[in-house]
């Protein structure tokens, strides 16, 4: 039996053309621009200056605040700009340009040989210095996350899901750094002795949980969790519910519910951080989509423009009509490819037809699937009339805060309506709203 | 409150108002009533006697004979009220129908014939049951005896009507309170 | 050529359904009947058919044209209620019936509200219901199986009883089969005499996903326990249950009609509650009104309540407690099991 | 009286005549207070209640004055005398005394004075001749009868807020199209034979 | 003679501009109920249009003497007592409409229009405006019952007035006489008459 | 005779017997009331029409009271019934200087686009992709979410961008909060010139986006004798407390963007 909760989609998933392709890593180009923003939380403030050398993996922003990360160098050479530039998310943002000199000098930090003996504080300083934030998506800054789950956790669930349609870069990860994620749990483990770590895989994955599997086999408190094949089976709650049966409270986070998930590259991370001192200056890519030529997996450094990955996938076949950086359901649509991949850039696709069926005129027709398919089962259809009168009392009534933008109703939605956008908009009133 | 200050002036005011207006408009009331009674009455046998002319055109005197008539065993139960007249009787013939009470008055001859029948009032749905009171329908109740039956296709014999179409409940009513003005008809000859 | 990306908020890809496809399921989850029906009421009954479809895609292209709103004749809905329309209608039915009964159903009942996803009734329902209170006469002319109908002329009343028509007016049972019944072979409405094949069609928009099985389910079952427990007209429990599931619109009606999406709640927990009602509605129509059907009746009533009951059967919110507990209470029972078996 | 004639006189009130759908009585409430499911409610229960109290009030004055000194021609004047003076003592009263269901139904009475309903109700008793019990029950089950229809109503008025219909329908004329859809659909239970 | 012609405007407002049916939508139950024949709605029409004249006229003359705290209760009576009068004199000379008017014609003492005019109008005006407000009230309300009665009358029974209209060929849709007819037939009625008004106002 | 005697007899004492009991009843079960309230409830119809969408005049009365609804909101009265409803409930003549709602930005269709938006037509969603679609991040959007704001129907949107109808706008301001970019600024009535340009971007940037925007180039301060205008973050903004009116500032423009409002 697999794990599985209620509600979810099933779309076309994608997936053949990468995931059976090894990673392969994409040289850095001239020019990084590095974001002072990848993370949830306050940006960093620069702390080198225009004209600086900087080597590979020293650290180039910081901030005090407690919800951060730091951000390393990706390519060693010179400072050539800060300035405010375009960010994937659509807004300007502070970034540090260097010029690649091409010698990839190194800055590492201490690899931790002796970290078995060290207390769990230390090690999430660590992991912090190492600027980790989460991998799956969100990049919440990872060091928050164990230290408020210290002592409050039996559960330690490493996320292998995969879910979105299109990106293999968690499964090629899972195949090719097997011994780093294991690593990583097992540090994972010394932080919290009392729990034990699930590594949860998607059914779909075969070969991950038998090389998962086979890496774990001596290991008593670790265990593979094969998941049932659906979108969002990934997702933090979903994940929690199907593996333990629980469910995370209305506005809690996963500690209430004694989990702790992380996913699969950000626990390499974690051993890559302590054992072999090395920050988080590159990170595996999906590139892929119907306009793109050759779909592969890459290795680029934090900071390269996305269309030296384009480039890197032979270019376009046909002229996109869409880029989207992560995947198909949860991705930000770009308007640019001279933005830089980020530490949250799980996938780069580009769409050359009318994939998500945009029509003139969204229409619903009460056909229900929205509700059933929402994993928070809420009533996407009331929510959004609700909205759409600008009621959001009502929405909030609704719980329309319990929404997690899966897009799950959105994609089901035959009456192409902008659902999950709608409640993105309304999240943002009702918050607007409770404020008063 | 003190019981003293309950009744002051502003409480009389109020009482004697209202008792005035009541009283004058009754007392108009009174008046009217006084005016228009009789004619209300006379108006209500002259109906009555014209449906019962209707139904049985050749007879003049109409004698009420209901209270003896109902004593007789075996009177059909629907039947209310029964004058004589010369060449047979009158009955007035209250059934239930589909939306309440039919209410009906058939004459039957001495001989054992319908003379006629009118449905004086009902309150059958429009364009289904209401349309009992269509000729078409009550018009084939005149010159029937016996035992009536109600069909919905074919050809009729001597002792069938057609009901009218998507309302059965309507026709079997309007049939049963042939058939009792029949049977008492049959009855009182005896 | 406009170089500019597109941009959305996600997500991105889209399933492949759209409103056209599912009407388009709808359609030919509908065939099976009307060939049985053309089979055993002739050629009148497509004929029939097509000028309800016809008249209603027009009267909605018309409306919309006049009002000023975007076409929405290509989403195929309009064709269904035509459809579903002359299913519900006699054979013997003059040529202008459909035709008013399509204006009533769009233009009144489904574009006067806003059209699809807007309206309130089942525009099909709202219009046999309307038509049948107008000329009761024409909407109760029932024709017997294989009478040759002329296809154009008018026809003069033929009449035969339809086996709800018989029980109700307490006649001859012994006219009855229930095997007639299940393949059309009975007097009744164009599209509703055939439960086999319209649950043939059932099954595909189950298969389909168009339809979940919940509303007809609940709606049949309920009118079968109930008629179960108190058979009627002198016949066994279960020839009765047959006679009450397999008779009148009631197959047409669970199948077809209760799902229509617009106007049936969207919730799970609505969505049996609604199938229930609808059910024990039809039966105490059946049972004790003077009309042999309560179908159309009972489903028009409960589409009054739809919001209601979607609103007093929300599901319950993520994470809290009620849920959690009948959850956990029914995953330490297979767990149970599970080991036992083991 | 049996059970049945309770259950029959029950079962016409609410279904088979329903006051609204089918009898046309109490049209102005209906529609007027009808935009929320809460208010139509509320008003609904207000009405049960008066039209029973007006119907026991309605009897005894028919039965021991108006009979009594054959002025039953005087019915109108009398009625609607009892029924105005009805529903402000029972307005003051539950504002003096139970000020929790004045809140509930107090601000529905006064619109209640004016309503068909309730003068209907008692009139229909007499015509209907019913005794005591029967004109109690009745007055009451046409109430429920008439909130069934009014909660009914704004339960779906509530959803037409989200429809689109011309700016001419606004209002009324829309609110009265779905009640002839409601009625029609009521027009179901005629003929409704349960005992 | 200024003033005159202002008073006489009063009868139009009640018909047109203010329509107490189709405007201000009171007096729904008998506008529905009793508009399935044109004869039955003009009967009502009249019967309603007397008791406002009549309880407007003597309102406006009570209107000084009559204190507020009882001021409904004294108007429900004097309403009342001219109701009573119609329905006798009905009664005795007009019995074939009085029994298709049934349980209405004591309801006319509820009909909101009565009521709102009594208040709104002849407790603050004189005699002769009250009067003829009346009679303008009166008539608009009589003017909208026979709009929906000739709708529903010629195509529920095609008929008018009673008279057959049509041949045998005609099938009349006979809801229009039953109460879904009567709540359809308003609906778009009063559609029409909004159209019509925001029309003008466009235009204006 | 007797007959009649006895009507009036039977339903006079009827009559005296309620009005006892109602009078009775109003003395002992009389309640401390809003006097407002008995005041309003007496200038209504009285009709209890329930047409307002109370349940009934008192109902109405008292919502106007606790300001759920404004006097209009009864259908029946006419205006005449307003103005005495405002008159008891003391509505202050309101003394304050008109001010209406402006909308700085003229671009509208003239604003080069960094993609082509689909998705929900609202403001407010569409600055939350990728930033809006237009080149200028300052520039009015043209969805309308001000207009759904607005009771008054006081704004339109003309070659693309939002309009303010001074004779409708009433000042509420409650545009100025539904829009996402905070573009609507609420200024004095009587002032002619306004700066309808929101962008802070540096000149060149705005020069090559916007055929309007305002590109902080000074010309208007230095002209302005009364040192009403001040240029911060690359923008031009009129001071009303200081701006006499006097219109030189217009003719310096080189982008045209200083006009009289009421025309833009
Ligand atoms: C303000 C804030 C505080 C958070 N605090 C914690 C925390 O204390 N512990 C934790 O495990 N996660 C914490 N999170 C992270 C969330 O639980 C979640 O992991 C993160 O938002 C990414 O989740 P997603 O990838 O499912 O969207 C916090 C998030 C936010 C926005
Ligand atoms: C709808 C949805 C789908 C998600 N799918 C995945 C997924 O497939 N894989 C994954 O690792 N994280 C996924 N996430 C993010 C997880 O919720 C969670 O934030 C993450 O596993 C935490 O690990 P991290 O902090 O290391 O990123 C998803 C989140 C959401 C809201
Ligand atoms: C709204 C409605 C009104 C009805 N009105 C009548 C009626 O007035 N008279 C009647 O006999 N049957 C009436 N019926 C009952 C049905 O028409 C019933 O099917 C019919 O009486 C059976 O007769 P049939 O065998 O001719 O179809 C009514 C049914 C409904 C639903
Ligand atoms: C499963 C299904 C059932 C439907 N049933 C009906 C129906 O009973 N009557 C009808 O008029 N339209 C029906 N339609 C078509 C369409 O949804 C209907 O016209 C909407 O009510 C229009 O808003 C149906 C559509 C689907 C997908
Ligand atoms: S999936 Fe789309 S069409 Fe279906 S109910 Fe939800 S919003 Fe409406
Ligand atoms: S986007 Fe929100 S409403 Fe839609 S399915 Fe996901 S959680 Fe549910
Ligand atoms: S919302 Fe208020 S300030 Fe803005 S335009 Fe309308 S009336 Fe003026
Ligand atoms: S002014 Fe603001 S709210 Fe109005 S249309 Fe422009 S961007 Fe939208
Ligand atoms: S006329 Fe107003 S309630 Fe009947």
């Amino acid at each position: 039996m697999s794990y599985s909760f209620r509600g979810g989609i099933h779309p076309e998933p994608h997936k053949r053309e990468t995931s059976c392709a090894a990673i392969e890593t994409l040289p850095p180009p001239d020019e990084v621009v590095i974001p002072m923003s990848m993370h949830i939380g306050v940006p960093c403030e620069p702390i080198v200056k225009v004209g600086d050398y900087v080597r590979l993996g020293q650290k180039i922003g910081d901030s005090s605040a407690f919800v951060s990360a730091p951000i390393h160098a990706s390519v060693s050479g010179a400072v050539k700009r800060i300035a405010m530039t375009l960010h994937p998310s659509g807004s300007q943002s502070m970034a540090v340009f260097i010029e690649n000199d091409g010698k990839d000098e190194l800055y590492d930090l201490e690899p931790q040989d002796d970290w078995e003996s060290m207390s769990a504080d230390a090690l999430t300083g660590f992991v912090r210095e190492a600027g980790i934030v989460g991998h799956g998506g969100a990049a919440f800054p990872t060091q928050v996350k164990i230290r408020s789950a210290i002592g409050k956790v039996d559960t330690l669930i490493i996320n292998g899901a995969e879910c979105e349609p299109y990106i293999s870069s968690d499964h090629r990860c899972m195949l090719e750094n097997t011994k780093e994620i294991v690593g990583g749990a097992k540090i994972l483990l010394k932080m919290f002795p009392e729990a034990s770590c699930l590594i949860a895989i998607e059914s779909n994955k075969p070969d991950a949980i038998e090389a998962i599997s086979k890496a774990i086999e001596k290991d008593s408190r670790m265990q593979v969790a094969t998941l049932k094949t659906k979108y969002p089976q990934g997702s933090e709650k979903q994940l929690i519910k199907s593996v333990t049966g629980r469910e995370v409270p209305p506005g809690a986070l996963p500690v209430n519910a004694g989990c702790l998930v992380l996913n699969v590259e950000t626990t390499a991370a974690i051993y890559r951080a302590i054992v072999q001192g090395r920050p988080v200056v590159r990170r595996v890519v999906t590139v892929a989509g119907s306009a793109v030529a050759q779909p592969k997996n890459l290795k680029v450094r934090v900071g390269t423009p996305l269309k030296y990955l384009i480039e890197a996938a032979g270019g376009f076949i046909e002229e996109p009509q869409k880029i989207i950086m992560g995947g198909p359901m949860m991705g930000l649509s770009q308007f640019s490819l001279d933005v830089p991949v980020i530490k949250g850039t799980n996938a780069l696709l580009a769409f050359a037809a009318n994939e998500d069926r945009r029509v003139e005129e969204p229409k619903c027709i009460r056909c229900g699937r929205c509700v059933q398919v929402c994993p928070m089962r809420l009533l996407p259809t009331y929510m959004y009339l609700y909205a759409s009168k600008d009621n959001y009392e009502e929405c909030d009534r609704l719980h329309v805060n319990d929404c997690m933008e899966c897009g799950a109703c959105t994609f089901e939605c035959p009456g192409s309506l902008h659902l999950t956008q709608m409640f993105r908009v309304a999240k943002g009133k009702v918050m607007e709203r409770r404020k008063k | 409150m003190s019981k003293a200050k309950l009744i002051d002036k502003e409480f009389i005011r109020l009482a004697v108002t209202l008792f005035l207006i009541t009283a004058i408009v009754a007392l108009l009331l009174g008046a009217v009533n006084a005016l228009t009674k009789d004619k209300i009455a006379a108006l209500k046998t002259e109906t009555q006697h014209e449906a019962m002319q209707s139904v049985m055109p050749s007879a003049h005197e109409f004698t009420d004979i209901t209270e003896d008539a109902l004593a007789i065993e075996g009177m059909g139960e629907s039947v209310k009220t029964v004058y004589e007249t010369e060449h047979g009787f009158v009955f007035g013939v209250t059934v239930k129908g589909f939306g309440g009470d039919i209410e009906m008055v058939v004459g039957v001859d001495d001989s054992g014939y319908t003379t006629g029948a009118v449905i004086t009032s009902m309150s059958e749905t429009a364009g289904m049951g209401a349309n009992a009171s269509e000729e078409s329908f009550i018009g084939q109740f005149t010159w029937k005896s016996g035992e009536l039956e109600v069909i919905k296709s074919g050809n009729p014999s001597d002792n069938q009507v057609f009901a009218i179409a998507g309302a059965t409940i309507t026709s079997n009513a309007v049939t049963k309170g042939i058939n009792d003005a029949l049977r008492s008809a049959q009855l009182l000859t005896r | 050529m406009d170089k500019r990306f597109i941009m959305t908020s996600s997500p991105h890809v889209r399933s492949e359904d759209s409103t056209r496809s599912i009407m388009l399921d709808v359609l030919i989850a509908m065939l099976p009947a009307l060939v049985l029906s053309v089979y055993t009421f002739g050629a009148r009954a497509f004929m029939l058919t097509i000028v309800a479809v016809c008249s209603c895609v027009l009267f909605e292209y018309l409306y919309c044209r006049l009002i000023k709103r975007p076409q929405p004749v290509g989403d195929l809905s309009a064709a269904v209620t035509g459809v579903l329309l002359a299913y519900n209608l006699p054979v013997a039915v003059p040529i202008w019936i459909p035709v008013i009964g399509s204006f009533f159903a769009i233009v009144i009942v489904k574009q006067l509200y806003g059209g699809i996803g807007k309206n309130v009734f089942n525009p099909a329902l709202a219009a046999r219901v309307f038509l049948f209170l107008s000329w009761p006469v024409h909407m109760s002319n029932f024709t017997a199986p294989h009478s040759a109908m002329p296809l154009l002329s008018r026809v003069d009343a033929v009449v035969t009883a339809t086996p709800m028509g018989i029980v109700k007016a307490g006649g001859a049972i012994s006219g009855i089969n229930l095997m007639d019944m299940l393949l059309g072979n009975t007097g009744g409405c164009i599209g509703e005499t055939s439960a086999l094949a319209l649950i043939a069609g059932g099954v595909y928009l189950v298969a389909r996903r168009v339809i979940s099985p919940r509303i007809p389910l609940t709606y049949l079952a309920s009118v079968a326990i109930v008629s179960v427990l108190s058979p009627g007209a002198g016949l066994d429990n279960l020839t009765w249950m047959g006679l009450q599931l397999l008779g009148g619109g009631l197959m047409l009606g669970a199948i077809f009609m209760a799902t229509d999406y617009t106007t049936s709640p969207v919730t799970i927990g609505g969505q049996y509650v609604y199938g229930i009602g609808c059910g024990l509605l039809t039966i105490f129509i059946r049972y004790f009104g003077a009309y042999s059907e309560g179908v159309s009746f009972s489903i028009l009533i409960m589409n009054a309540l739809v919001w209601a009951i979607d609103m007093a059967f929300k599901p319950p919110r993520y994470g809290t407690k009620r849920f959690e507990k009948i959850e956990n209470y029914f995953k330490a029972k297979s767990k149970k099991k599970d080991g036992e078996s083991s | 009286m049996t059970f049945t004639d309770i259950l029959r006189l029950s079962l016409t009130a609410v279904l088979i005549e329903n006051f609204i759908f089918i009898k046309f009585l109490g049209i102005c409430p209906f529609l007027g207070v009808s935009k929320k499911v809460n208010t139509a409610a509320g008003m609904g229960m207000a009405v049960v209640f008066v039209m029973g109290v007006a119907s026991a009030c309605c009897y005894a004055v028919n039965e021991f004055i108006l009979v009594r000194f054959g002025l039953e021609y005087m019915r109108t004047l009398a009625f609607i005398l009892v029924i105005a003076a009805l529903v402000q003592l029972v307005e003051m009263f539950l504002q003096k005394s139970v000020p929790a269901l004045y809140q509930a139904l107090g601000i529905y009475l006064p619109l209640i004075t004016t309503n068909c309903a309730v003068l209907g109700v008692a009139i229909l008793n007499v015509e209907n001749n019913l005794n005591f019990i029967g004109s109690v029950i009745y007055g009451v089950m046409a109430g429920v009868g008439f909130m069934l229809a009014i909660t009914m109503f704004a339960s779906v008025r509530e959803r037409l807020e989200f429809s689109d219909y011309p700016k001419c329908f606004d209002g009324f004329p829309i609110a009265l199209i779905t009640a002839a859809l409601l009625s029609m659909a009521f027009m179901g239970f005629q003929g409704l034979h349960v005992w | 003679m200024e003033k005159k012609k202002n008073d006489l405007n009063l009868i139009f407002f009640g018909i047109i501009d203010n329509n107490p049916t189709l405007v201000q939508l009171l007096g729904m139950c008998s506008t529905m109920a009793v508009s399935t024949s044109l004869e039955n709605g003009i009967g009502m029409g009249l019967a309603t249009t007397a008791v406002l004249a009549g309880s407007n006229v003597v309102i406006s003359l009570l209107r000084k003497l009559i204190p507020q705290r009882i001021r409904i209760a004294a108007y429900v009576v004097i309403i009342a007592g001219f109701v009573t009068i119609i329905d006798l004199l009905m009664q005795g000379y007009l019995p074939q409409l009085t029994k298709e008017l049934g349980i209405f014609i004591p309801l006319i003492v509820v009909n909101c229009i009565i009521l709102a005019r009594a208040e709104a109008f002849a407790s603050k005006n004189n005699v002769w405006r009250s009067f003829l407000d009346g009679i303008g009230m009166g008539l608009g309300f009589t003017l909208a019952l026979s709009a929906m009665a000739v709708v529903r009358e010629v195509l529920g029974s095609g008929a008018l007035y009673g008279y057959e209209l049509f041949g045998d060929s005609f099938e009349p849709v006979a809801i229009l006489r039953l109460p879904p007819g009567g709540f359809i037939t308003l609906g778009l009625l009063i559609a029409g008459v909004q159209k019509l008004k925001s029309r003008g106002k466009e235009d204006a | 005779m007797n007959n009649i005697l006895a009507a009036t007899i039977a339903l006079g004492s009827i009559g005296l017997v309620l009005g006892i009991l109602l009078a009775v009843a109003s003395k002992v079960l009389a309640i401390e009331t809003d006097e407002r309230l008995e005041k309003i409830s007496e200038i209504l119809p009285g009709a209890n029409c329930g047409a307002c969408g109370f349940a009934g005049c008192n109902a109405f009365a008292s919502a106007v009271i606790n300001g759920d609804v404004s006097p209009s909101g009864c259908p029946v009265g006419g205006e005449q019934l307003i103005n005495q409803i405002s008159e008891i409930l003391g509505v202050a003549v309101d003394t304050r200087k008109k001010v209406v709602a402006h909308v700085n930005c003229s671009g509208g269709d003239a604003i080069l686009r960094r993609f082509q938006y689909v998705g929900v037509e609202s403001c407010y969603a569409a600055a939350r992709v990728g930033g809006g679609p237009t080149e200028c991040t300052f520039a009015c959007l043209g969805f309308g979410d001000c207009i759904k704001a607005c009771g008054f129907g006081a704004i339109r949107i003309e070659r693309g961008h939002a309009v303010v109808d001074r004779e409708k706008c009433t000042g509420c301001g409650l545009c100025a909060g539904a829009c996402p970019r905070k573009i609507i600024e609420i200024i004095p009535e009587e002032s002619v010139y306004s700066v309808s340009c929101s962008s802070r971007d540096r000149g060149n940037i705005t020069r090559t986006v916007c055929d309007y925007g305002c590109i902080g180039c000074l010309l208007c301060v230095k002209k302005c004798a009364h040192e009403a205008i001040i240029v911060k973050d690359n923008l031009a903004r009129i001071d009303y407390s200081l701006c006499v009116g006097c219109g030189d500032c217009v003719s310096v423009c080189p982008r045209g963007i200083i006009r009289v409002a009421k025309e833009v």
